[in-house]
């Protein structure tokens, strides 16, 4: 990681985390549980979409199969936090070692993210030869293979069945820490020799190959480290509500936090950010519309289910308008640098 | 034999679904570089328009009672219709996009039909009788065949021929197939593009709603998420048989069918359950050894 | 009358700016050879001229009329047919498939299969390979057969001009002696106006008619192709001797 | 940006603690009112609403009126958490939860760690209760259990049953709860036998690999016993009676409802447990009573038997209240576990200090004959699942 680089662009990642910062101390001043809740929901999704952007950001590979790294690391916070005595009864398959285990929440979350690391290195060790539309699918098919994997196997996932039991953390900070963390780990990597590297590959692929660049061996290292990222978030996701089901990491989550990704920008660290900032609290604002809100003397209120439609033609809109999403492959920076646009995190040539 | 020859049909029939699905979406893939994630919600579209919009349990039947003759052409109008105002409304203004922005814009539209559909329906399953007749059993070489199954593998072998047919023999048909080959060089031939496309949109869209009147009579309900599955089953036989290739969005989505017949069939009780993750295996398998597909179409330029 | 102008044409991607302020005209059945190095923007012109990339600035007209920032179908239904760079062929269609794509813009007009066999048999009487090979996959043909495969697709479309981007390409120079004898044959029998693009000038050269130099984006020389061919600026200008 | 935050504090203040008013009962609705379980939570709701309309018109609960606070959970299992945390922060007394477990779960842990009873509208898994979420949460429904071991029970009994086949969908929890009962009944019936079991995915287009292999038995089956659910149920029935199979088929409570009948022309030989009959011809009149209740509160008769539940929740609730004489969390539940054989419109309900569920239930049978469905028996499973069964 050349040190210059890192000083041009140093400037992202702190306007990102001051921007969520900011968002915990509304929750904070706001002081209600529901709205803390809200946050959280936020802080999760901004480090799956920032875990996905590592990996489809850089590589311009659009993975649909990520939400796989958060059920494996959603279950290894499962199988690590629950009471020994609950765990006999809903997972009795499990190792006596591991039934044995309680650890607490945030070294789950770490462990999560070494276990889905783990399995990052060995689908992405035989996905990674693959591009573009193949590429996509194949990591689709992971996921599918997890799902139903996880959906079946009664003594060590508890199938389809709600695992529950998992320590429920309420408290919003180590989200935030969480994201922090994803935020600056995205960062790093993206200016670091590996990312940079990969970056000129998505962007002239012929020239990267013929200039030595191991384009696999390249995204491999992108695909482990946005695994790991993903399992972190799956554990913390599990103990923000205190269950797992496959299903809950399955094409739903999969195609929101793509969305988010894409309406942000994929180019860009600060597109993945803002893509989840910004989709989530429109979702907040008509939700609080179908409730209904007070004018004057008379309620006006969205009929139920509007919200949903209307999400999805605002993101159509937005596309429209900005195809290359809200962010265009820009980063956030300082004025003065934004001019002459830092190399470290710029997007694809459109 | 006589089982053995049940199994054939099953795959034969389950493989019909999957390879009209396919067809819907390689047509749009050849034509603009769209993965039209939007191309299930227009088969749940096409069903429930056969139905009168409420939310009560009991289905009110409105264009489903039509007789055969014009229940057929009335869902294939439908389908071909919403799919291409779907094209005017939205994908008219992606032809420039890259194909991530169109995947999730098709993603975002069918994410609107859908709620669309659950506003004016409820998320509970219609309950819907198509084409009763169907329901028979009919008895082939001792194997005990629902008939509807049969007409499906029918239907299915008709359309791939009557397809065939029309990008052979007609003008349109000529031009659809050049503009799915290097879309920008048919224009300057003077191929009209919008044209091209919106035929290609209504063609796929008619081929959702054929499938949305088997699996409508197949099961017997209008569900919100019906095409969802057999979609994401399509856009998988859509890669692995080449990505813009006709034949090989056919052949694959067969290939799938019978690969997932074949699992149900031999894998042991236990492993049954795991049979999905058997056949996305397989489809991982088949990328590795063919990124490029089954059977590549010559000159299709890939943007993902 | 000229048949096709261009006024201070520009074409950009995003920043990048390929052709700058571009004037010329040409006459009807005027062959006009455009040279120039590498990245000069000439294939950016061409696909300005077609519609392909609509220009960012500037206006072009042919035949009187405006045709700037129009669809290519529409430039291609008013006479102008362009043969790419790299061919293009539909590689999963016959020969005749290939040939026959264009006719479609005539398809409302009465009595239009029957030209349309004609000019078929003509493309074949000029092409005979092309007749032996018509239900072919196009995309087995070698590069030369390819090469006539697109004039002759061009032709099928009843143009009034042709634009071509690098017939030699990638072909053997006998083949390229071959393709070039058909195109000047075909020029003068059906007083066609051909807008050659070539890397090199010796083509030009060899064929007569006008030529262009362009170089970053602009066009620095325009004159008779041989007597600029031999000429001392034409070298330094190709170049860019004695710019620095 | 600033408009934004603004407009996200805006959201809060629907949310806001309310302060709990002492003159008041509050009941916290977090159930889905729109996205996919709507269609299941609101009639129970429904329901609920009717037996808490009738409590306030006889002069409420401990004298007091009940109020009711709702909080939409978007079938979504995030929103769940902050569905019930809002009705938490509102003031509510009780929290009713959605219907299924996986859904419900949130919004009832979230009461749990507030030390509030909860209940599942009509969720049928042992863990909507003690065992998957705490000492406070009940569900008003029959375990799924139940289901399939009534069906195996009379069906060995009334219909002579021996030889049974088993389809599982693995799509649900519920749907395997069904067989796991069916599974724990059948060896305490002599000579019946499984010949044969399968599996099949809710979602699948078509199930015909699975009926063939029932078609290659020797013989066809006695019964089939189906554990699945809507949508996929109508598909797989039509399809076992399309290839020509006529065996009896029994179900849980799931299929319940005659809406989609019209999907399978003339279905007969056809058998759904259920808690109350919606068909008119209930044996107890008063089901029938509340039937025309229901549908003049919402204008639709019910459309299946899951509407009941939500009547029994609050009514057994409300005299465990009116027992307790407070709304105190522990006195209220030590109420409720102290029902054993409590009568309901619906039938007895039991809970004790090990299941806050039903192990052991009365069920009416009803037959579909020809396409109509109509109540012609009624059983009781001979001796209650225990909880070691359920757990397994």
């Amino acid at each position: 990681m050349s040190l210059s680089v890192a000083r041009r662009t140093i400037a992202t990642p702190v306007f990102l985390g001051l921007l969520l910062v900011a968002f915990a101390l509304v929750a904070l001043a706001v002081g209600s549980k529901p709205f803390n809740q809200t946050i959280i929901d936020i802080f999760l999704k901004v480090i799956f979409v920032v875990g996905l952007w590592v990996f489809i950001g850089n590589s311009g590979v659009i993975s649909f199969g990520h939400t796989a790294f958060a059920c494996l690391g959603g279950y290894v916070a499962a199988w690590t936090t629950i009471k020994p005595m609950m765990k006999g009864m809903s997972m009795p398959g499990l190792p006596d070692w591991l039934m044995q285990t309680e650890i607490p929440f945030w070294a789950s979350a770490v462990v999560a993210a070494g276990w889905a690391a783990l399995w990052a290195l060995i689908f992405g060790s035989v996905l990674m030869r693959l591009s573009g539309i193949a590429a996509s699918i194949a990591t689709f098919a992971m996921l599918a293979m997890v799902n139903s994997i996880y959906s079946n196997w009664d003594s060590v996932t508890a199938a389809t069945s709600s695992v529950v039991g998992i320590p429920i953390v309420r408290s919003i900070w180590p989200y935030l820490i969480a994201a922090l963390i994803a935020v600056f780990a995205a960062w790093a990597y993206g200016i670091s020799r590996h990312g940079l590297a990969l970056r000129a590959a998505r962007d002239e692929p012929t020239a990267a190959a013929a200039s030595g660049i191991d384009i696999p061996a390249a995204r491999l290292i992108a695909f482990v480290i946005s695994g790991a990222i993903m399992g972190m978030g799956g554990a913390l996701y599990a103990h923000s509500i205190g269950i797992v089901t496959p299903d809950t990491f399955y094409l739903g989550l999969a195609f929101i936090t793509l969305s988010m990704l894409v309406v942000g920008g994929m180019g860009s660290l600060s597109g993945a950010v803002l893509g989840v900032l910004i989709l989530s609290s429109l979702i907040q604002i008509l939700r609080w519309l179908e409730a209904g809100v007070d004018i004057g003397t008379t309620t006006f209120a969205l009929p139920g289910g509007v919200q949903e439609i209307a999400l999805g033609a605002v993101m159509i809109l937005i596309l429209m308008f900005r195809p290359a999403g809200i962010m265009g492959n820009r980063d956030l920076s300082l004025p003065r640098k934004a001019a002459s646009e830092p190399e470290g995190l710029k997007g694809p040539k459109t | 034999m006589g089982s053995l020859l049940q199994i054939v049909f099953d795959a034969l029939a389950l493989g019909s679904l999957y390879a009209l699905a396919a067809l819907g979406i390689a047509l749009i893939f050849g034509v603009m570089r769209l993965v039209n994630f939007a191309h299930g919600d227009v088969i749940a579209f096409s069903v429930f328009a056969l139905l009168w919009p409420s939310v009560d349990a009991v289905a009110i039947v409105f264009a489903g009672n039509l007789p055969w003759f014009l229940l057929i052409p009335f869902a294939l109008a439908i389908g071909a219709g919403l799919s291409v105002l779907s094209e005017i409304v939205v994908f008219r203004r992606f032809r420039r996009a890259n194909p991530a922005t169109m995947m999730i814009a098709s993603f975002a539209l069918g994410f609107v039909i859908r709620y669309f559909l659950l506003m004016l329906f409820s998320s509970r399953p219609k309950s819907i009788s198509l084409l009763p007749a169907l329901s028979q059993p009919v008895e082939i070489f001792g194997a005990r065949i629902p008939l509807l199954q049969l007409i499906t593998i029918v239907v299915t072998i008709a359309v791939l021929f009557g397809l065939i047919a029309f990008l052979r023999r007609t003008r349109f048909g000529l031009e659809m197939r050049a503009a799915a080959e290097n879309f920008t060089m048919a224009r300057m031939l003077g191929v009209r593009a919008n044209r091209v496309i919106m035929g290609a949109f209504a063609l796929s869209g008619a081929l959702a709603a054929a499938i949305a009147l088997i699996l409508g009579s197949q099961t017997g309900t209008a569900n919100i998420m019906m095409g969802a599955n057999v979609m994401l089953m399509a856009f998988i036989a859509t890669v692995i048989g080449g990505m813009g290739s006709l034949a090989g969005a056919v052949l694959a989505g067969f290939l799938l069918g019978a690969v997932a017949t074949v699992m149900q069939v031999i894998l042991p009780p236990d492993a049954r359950a795991f049979r999905d993750a058997f056949v996305y295996g397989a489809v991982i398998l088949v990328l590795i050894f063919r990124p490029q597909g089954l059977l590549s179409a010559r000159g299709t330029k890939e943007r993902v | 009358m000229s048949l096709l102008s261009l006024s201070n044409v520009s074409v950009r991607y995003g920043r990048l700016t390929a052709v700058r302020n571009v004037s010329f005209s040409m006459a009807e059945g005027e062959i006009l050879f455009i040279t120039g190095p590498n990245g000069a923007g000439k294939s950016s012109l061409l696909r300005a001229i077609a519609g392909v990339t609509p220009p960012a600035g500037g206006r072009i007209d042919f035949e009187g009329h405006d045709i700037t920032g129009q669809s290519p179908e529409d430039i291609a239904r008013l006479g102008i047919s362009m043969v790419p760079e790299g061919r293009d062929v539909f590689g999963g269609l016959t020969i005749e498939e290939n040939l026959m794509v264009g006719t479609g813009m005539h398809a409302h007009e009465r009595g239009w299969k029957a030209r349309a066999a004609t000019e078929l048999e003509a493309v074949y009487a000029t092409f005979p390979i092309l007749k032996e090979r018509r239900h072919t996959q196009a995309g087995l043909l070698s590069g030369g057969q390819q090469q006539m495969l697109v004039i002759g697709r061009a032709l099928m479309t009843h143009p009034r001009l042709v634009a071509i981007d690098e017939p030699s390409l990638g072909l053997a120079p006998n083949i390229t002696d071959q393709v070039y004898e058909r195109l000047i044959a075909l020029q003068v029998e059906r007083k066609l106006t051909l807008l050659i693009v070539e890397q090199s000038s010796t083509r030009a050269m060899m064929a007569g008619g006008r030529m262009m130099l362009m170089r970053g984006g602009e066009i620095l020389l325009d004159g008779d192709a041989r007597a600029l061919g031999q000429s001392e600026a034409m070298q330094a200008a190709y170049f860019g001797y004695g710019e620095h | 940006m600033k408009r934004l935050i603004a407009a996200l504090a805006a959201t809060t203040c629907l949310t806001a603690p309310a302060m709990a008013d002492d003159e008041t009962i509050m009941v916290g609705f977090a159930t889905a009112e729109t996205g996919f379980m709507q269609a299941y939570d609101k009639p129970a709701q429904d329901a609920a609403m009717i037996r808490i309309k009738e409590i306030n018109e006889a002069g409420g609960l401990l004298g007091k009126q009940i109020e009711v606070v709702n909080a939409d959970t978007k079938t979504d299992r995030a929103e769940g958490a902050k569905a019930g945390l809002s009705v938490i922060d509102a003031g509510a007394d009780m929290v009713v939860v959605s219907c299924d477990y996986d859904f419900g779960s949130p919004a009832a842990l979230a009461a749990e760690s507030a030390g509030l009873p909860s209940f599942f509208l009509c969720a049928e898994s042992i863990k909507a209760g003690i065992q998957g979420v705490g000492p406070n949460s009940f569900s008003a429904s029959v375990l799924a259990a139940v289901q399939g071991a009534t069906m195996a029970e009379w069906s060995y009994n009334k219909k002579e049953a021996r030889t049974f086949y088993r389809l599982l969908d693995t799509w649900t929890e519920y749907n395997k709860g069904i067989c796991d009962g069916f599974d724990w009944m059948l060896p305490k019936l002599a000579d019946a036998k499984l010949v044969g079991e399968d599996t099949f995915l809710n979602e699948d287009a078509s199930i015909a690999a699975q009926i063939t292999r029932i078609k290659a038995l020797p013989e066809e089956p006695d019964a089939i016993m189906l554990c699945t659910m809507m949508p996929g149920a109508v598909s797989a029935i039509k399809q076992i009676r399309a290839a020509g199979i006529n065996s009896m088929i029994l179900n849980g409570s799931g299929v319940d409802g005659s809406y989609w009948l019209s999907a399978v022309p003339d279905l007969s030989n056809f058998y759904v447990p259920v808690q109350g009959s919606i068909y008119g011809d209930d044996p107890n009149p008063e089901v029938t009573a509340f039937n025309a209740k229901y549908k003049e509160a919402t204008g639709g008769d019910p459309s299946t038997q899951y509407v009941y539940p939500g009547y029994v929740m609050i009514d057994v609730w409300a005299k465990a209240v009116e027992r307790a004489g407070t709304t105190e969390t522990s006195a209220v539940v030590a109420e409720l576990e102290k029902m054993n054989g409590e009568p309901t419109l619906f039938g007895p309900r039991t809970f004790s200090s090990e299941i806050h569920h039903q192990n052991q239930a009365r069920y009416l049978v009803v037959e579909t004959n020809a396409g109509k469905p109509g109540v012609v028996d009624e059983w009781t499973i001979s001796e209650p699942i225990p909880v070691a069964d359920l757990m397994k």
